[in-house]
């Protein structure tokens, strides 16, 4: 039990943590902004935290680099996605849940 | 196989409609139109040096890219694949001449007639495409191309009812070639190659290679319209515009059938059963029976002469019954195999000649007369005397009376039937032609009555029912070259080879 | 330590397991397009862990497709679905 | 132990896909589409594909999901459900189903008992030094079966013609407002130099590692495509000449070289090995050029067919 | 068993779940998806054979045959996704006319 491997544990851990966290929040919250709030944040970090735990365990610094790079446009994405969508339903009038059919 | 003489001239076959293709995309609509002719009548010319060469040569390859078939693709022209890639470039080359002349009088809604030529250029390097490939893969790429180009053909005439036939034409063809695909994926899964004569010797009998044959024949089934699952081609044909229906019935079924023939022969002969032959049989004699019956009910013209199609198809698949052997029985001593393969390329001949005539006849009666419904066809013979001989002609060839092409493939039908003892064919056979005598000579009957006045005839061009008139006279003259072209069929496998069957033979041919 | 890659991974499938709910239940289209977004950034994360795992690097230029896809679903989904246009029920 | 992921992965595939088709209202299909795409792109990274799962992540679930949201908003505007449902009647389905369910026994059957045949492997690694790249999926995708490869490129162009068909060409060209949003302006903006960036970076990786043609194709289509939306109709709004020669270069190029080579007493499609790896990578380029530009220009053609600018039909000169 | 038989039969489930989809749906939209999913399921097919036939790397030639498989499957939806919003421009339907297939 290396260093290393004792800190990719911990790393990942938390990543899963972190995930777990953002999908019972986009489950259980009631509306759709409080939905986005909790899965744009929480998924970065624990895409984040578990992006560094695999970093140090291949360890050469390219790759490293790479996957920072990675996590770097994931929050520029999902932050740019979270802030769309959140425009785009506050600019629908009373939003009529789908009924399924039948 | 890969010792025989290579040649550049079967790569070209495939080139040169594309490189045309491509660049009548830069042009307008008028120059559109002239590079296309200029490309149609060019891949035309360049068809028969190509038989010519396999006439002295013998099959011809083309190892693309310089590799060897367990990796790379082989081309591969062989006698049956120049009768069926001369056949393509007679009749593509009369219709091209058809819509050279029809699109100048008569502009599709929307502009989109331009768009004929490099989709109908596709169509023609992806038939002469399936017919060369010898691998399997390369084959479902062909078939997609022809596919895609042929629903594209379909629905430019633009109306809702060519788009929803055309729609369910496209959903049809994409099922079918997946269901194919899937049974490539097997094949190459249990003996690692693509290319079908490595194929047919690696395979070995078993549940995925019977399985394979089943997707694979129902897979192509569904794209040659046979009987249980012909319900996409009325429509689509009816509704195209005449030189497009031509096209569609004439040549683009019929390479879907060559790629059944090859896999039936060359790579299933293990684990096919005499059951098997026997079913396709069946599937056959039904269409022919109903289609012909339902050519009988239907008013429009174009409707008609769709579901002739489909009896027609039907004959093609009689041949398999008597292609598969019964157990025990050896190639060499069955005589009969000659006949039936004759039989089964000259209706692809035949029925290539009368259906695309009666087609672009249909178009013209359209053009003279604003509909196609039977009653347009009162006194045809004195408004539209040559489209009323091109309609006859090719209707006593579609019947089979003696001296057309389509008697010489019914006769050998028959004769093949007899000689292999399975008479219960014959029957089917001959209601086929009785049903369609009924309905060719109730045009007839119309085309002579006197018809009520006052119906304004439109001028039709002369050339496009010159068009219709030589394809028509073409499903006779090609009886006269019989013995040569099977002279020149005999030399090579797989013309009048018989799949030998065991006692035991694998499972159920076909559910 | 390859168990717990492994783990975790399978955790992670779980994860877009559950989130299959929010796609079923949804009351409006844009929740959907969360899952969207959900998966993406989940499966990123598997495709990490797989690349450490597997010692296949270039499963990373496959994280970098699953980001771009993500971006341009959402993109498109909000031009295409703007409310200016004739309102669209969801 | 990892095969609990695999077995996790395809049942999740299967259950996708059953709830996909039997969604009641078209975006739960839609999106469960997307999550079946993501799910196999997944499963062919398991199984070692990686040029796959670019190509099907890329291809499948991006570009063909942003069409589907496209023709989603026609479709969902009106009824969704149809009317009596999307049920046909109980005895056909109830047919169908026995008739599937005997097919899919059969399948299972043959599946599981195919023999093992070997594969091509040893084949392709043998020849790999004389197909003048050193990954093996480009190798075959661009030397030992380029003749395919160069059928598929014109297959995405004949796509493109079958969509002018389909009904008048002006769709194309139509007007396209400028995204008032700063921020997604400035996103689009950021993130298209970077798309493009990324897809010249897989292109030239494609000669040791997977990447290539096709994947740098839809990362440059999807850059297009994202353009196309923020409002600067790139391709749309270039000259007809410039268009036509960007659509044609990849299908014509490749057939130009093939007709060389052969004048010059080689197969078609037979590349010298001093020259094969300069070859594969201009004909790689120019290919993933005219596939972009066929998949922008299908997807502007899908947006300009969007229902409210659908006036009724006019014919106008091609 | 072996990874790759875990998904040759998930293949040939997909595929049957395809088949059936084209069968039972009756919007345009709906047979379209269910064409691709059976692509999804051939394609799985093939690249279960690569991984069963790797040696330092699976089997390339599978590989090229589903991204050329993925490309044809994908221009072939798309137009068969423009021809279905085309008949609902023109014609407002979305299903087949009454006779089923």
């Amino acid at each position: 039990m290396t260093m290393t491997n004792l800190f990719t544990i911990i790393l990942l851990l938390a990543g899963c943590f972190f995930f777990l966290g953002g999908t019972l929040g986009l489950l259980r919250f009631p509306d759709l902004f409080s939905r986005l709030h909790a899965l744009t944040k929480v998924d970065n970090i624990g895409l984040g935290l578990i992006a560094a735990g695999m970093a140090i365990h291949i360890g050469s610094p390219w790759a490293a680099l790479k996957i920072f790079l990675i996590w770097l446009s994931t929050l520029l994405a999902s932050s740019t996605a979270c802030y769309l969508v959140a425009k785009f339903q506050l600019g629908r009038p009373s939003e009529s849940p789908e009924v399924p059919a039948k | 196989m890969t010792d025989l003489p290579a040649s550049p001239l079967v790569a070209l076959l495939v080139g040169v409609p594309i490189a045309f293709a491509l660049v009548s995309l830069f042009f307008r609509t008028e120059g559109r139109a002239r590079t296309g002719l200029l490309g149609s009548l060019g891949t035309t010319a360049l068809a028969f040096p190509a038989i010519l060469e396999v006439a002295r040569k013998g099959t011809v390859i083309h190892l693309l890219g310089g590799w060897a078939p367990p990796l790379g693709i082989l081309l591969r022209l062989d006698p049956l694949a120049a009768v069926f890639i001369g056949m393509t470039a007679l009749v593509g080359g009369v219709i091209s001449l058809y819509a050279w002349w029809y699109f100048r009088k008569e502009a599709t809604a929307g502009g989109t007639s331009a768009l004929f030529w490099p989709l109908w250029l596709f169509l023609w390097a992806g038939l002469n495409g399936l017919f060369l490939s010898n691998d399997l893969f390369n084959l479902f790429v062909t078939i997609e191309v022809v596919g895609i180009c042929a629903v594209a053909l379909a629905v430019l005439s633009g109306k809702a009812a060519s788009l929803i036939a055309g729609l369910r034409y496209l959903l049809a063809a994409i099922a079918g070639s997946m269901g194919y695909l899937f049974g490539v994926a097997l094949l190459y899964g249990s003996t690692g190659t693509l290319d079908i004569t490595l194929l047919g010797a690696a395979l070995t009998p078993g549940p995925a290679t019977t399985f394979a044959l089943i997707v694979m024949t129902l897979g192509l089934m569904i794209k040659t319209a046979c009987f249980p699952l012909h319900f996409w081609l009325p429509p689509a044909h009816a509704a195209a515009l005449p030189p497009v229906s031509a096209l569609l019935s004439a040549l683009v079924v019929k390479g879907t059938f060559y790629i059944l023939l090859r896999l039936w022969t060359e790579v299933f002969g293990v684990s096919l059963t005499f059951a098997a032959g026997q079913l396709i049989g069946v599937a056959g004699a039904v269409a022919v029976l109903w289609g012909s019956w339902q050519a009988l009910m239907q008013d429009r013209l174009k409707l008609i002469v769709a579901h002739s199609s489909v009896a027609q198809l039907g004959y093609l698949l009689m041949v398999f019954p008597l292609i598969v052997l019964a157990p025990g029985v050896a190639a060499e001593s069955a005589n009969w195999l000659s006949p039936a393969w004759t039989a089964a390329v000259y209706q692809v001949m035949a029925h290539g000649f009368a259906k695309a005539s009666f087609f672009l006849s249909a178009g013209i009666i359209v053009i003279a007369l604003g509909h196609d419904r039977k009653s347009s066809l009162r006194d045809l013979v004195a408004r539209l005397p040559m489209t009323a001989m091109a309609i006859a002609v090719a209707g006593v060839s579609l019947i089979g009376l003696p001296p057309s092409g389509g008697f010489f493939a019914k006769w050998m039908l028959l004769k093949g039937i007899f000689m292999s003892e399975q008479w219960w064919w014959a029957p089917a056979v001959l209601g086929g032609s009785f049903l369609t005598a009924g309905y060719v000579f109730m045009i007839l009957r119309l085309a002579f009555a006197p018809a009520e006045a006052g119906q304004p005839v439109r001028p039709v061009p002369k050339a496009l029912q010159v068009c219709a008139l030589v394809l028509a006279i073409g499903s006779f003259l090609i009886v006269l070259p019989a013995d040569h072209i099977i002279q020149f069929l005999e030399s090579t496998a797989p013309f009048a080879t018989g799949v030998e069957t065991y006692p035991e033979g694998g499972r159920h041919g076909n559910d | 330590m390859n168990g717990f890659f492994i783990g975790v991974c399978l955790f992670l499938l779980l994860n877009i397991c559950l989130g299959l709910l929010r796609v079923w239940r949804g009351p409006t289209v844009a929740d959907r397009l969360l899952t969207t977004q959900l998966f993406g950034t989940t499966g990123m994360a598997i495709l990490i862990v797989l690349a450490g795992y597997l010692g296949e690097l270039t499963l990373l230029n496959v994280a970098i497709t699953f980001n771009v896809l993500a971006v341009l679903l959402v993109i498109c989904f909000v031009q295409v679905w703007k409310p200016g246009k004739k309102g669209g029920k969801a | 132990m990892s095969l609990w992921i695999d077995s996790l992965l395809a049942v999740l595939a299967v259950f996708l896909a059953v709830r996909c088709l039997l969604a009641p209202t078209l975006p739960q299909c839609v999106f469960l589409f997307f999550a079946f795409g993501l799910t196999l792109a997944l499963a062919w990274a398991r199984l070692g594909a990686v040029d796959v799962a670019i190509a099907e992540a890329a291809i499948a679930a991006g570009f063909l999901g942003v069409l589907l949201i496209d023709a989603l908003r026609d479709f969902s505007r009106s009824r969704s459900t149809g009317e009596g449902g999307d049920r046909p009647s109980r005895v056909s389905q109830g047919l169908v189903g026995a008739g599937v369910l005997v097919f899919l026994v059969v399948a299972i059957e043959a599946v599981w008992r195919v023999p093992n045949g070997g594969g091509l492997t040893a084949l392709a690694a043998d020849n790999l030094p004389q197909s003048g790249v050193d990954h093996p999926v480009t190798a075959v995708l661009l030397n030992y079966r380029s003749y395919d490869t160069w059928l598929e490129v014109g297959v995405v162009l004949m796509a493109l013609l079958a969509l002018f068909a389909t009904g008048g060409r002006e769709y194309f060209c139509r007007p396209v407002v400028r995204a008032v949003d700063p921020l997604l302006r400035q996103v689009i903006l950021l993130f298209t130099p970077v798309l493009f960036l990324v897809g010249a970076f897989l292109l030239y990786l494609g000669k040791t590692e997977p990447g290539g043609a096709f994947q740098a194709a839809v990362l440059w289509g999807a850059g297009g495509i994202l353009l196309h939306l923020g409002g600067w109709p790139v391709f749309a709004s270039m000259a007809p000449w410039l268009r036509h020669l960007l659509l044609t270069a990849g299908f014509g190029f490749f057939l130009l070289l093939g007709f060389l080579f052969m004048a010059g007493g080689g197969a078609l499609f037979e590349y010298p090995l001093a020259q094969a790896g300069l070859l594969i990578l201009v004909v790689e380029t120019l290919a993933a050029l005219s596939i972009a530009a066929a998949l922008t220009a299908i997807f502007a053609y899908f947006n300009g067919m969007s229902a409210e600018s659908a006036e009724p039909f006019t014919p106008a000169s091609s | 068993m072996e990874t790759y038989q875990i998904y040759s039969l998930a293949s040939a489930v997909i595929f049957a779940v395809g088949l059936a989809g084209i069968f039972t749906t009756r919007l345009f939209f709906k047979k379209i998806i269910a064409t691709k999913i059976m692509g999804g399921g051939v394609f799985l097919c093939f690249v279960s054979f690569a991984e069963r036939d790797a040696l330092a790397f699976a089997d390339p030639v599978p590989h090229a045959m589903v991204i050329t498989g993925i490309v044809v499957a994908v221009s072939a939806a798309a137009f068969a996704l423009a021809l279905a919003r085309r008949i609902q421009q023109l014609t407002g339907q979305e299903t087949f006319p009454v006779e089923e297939e």
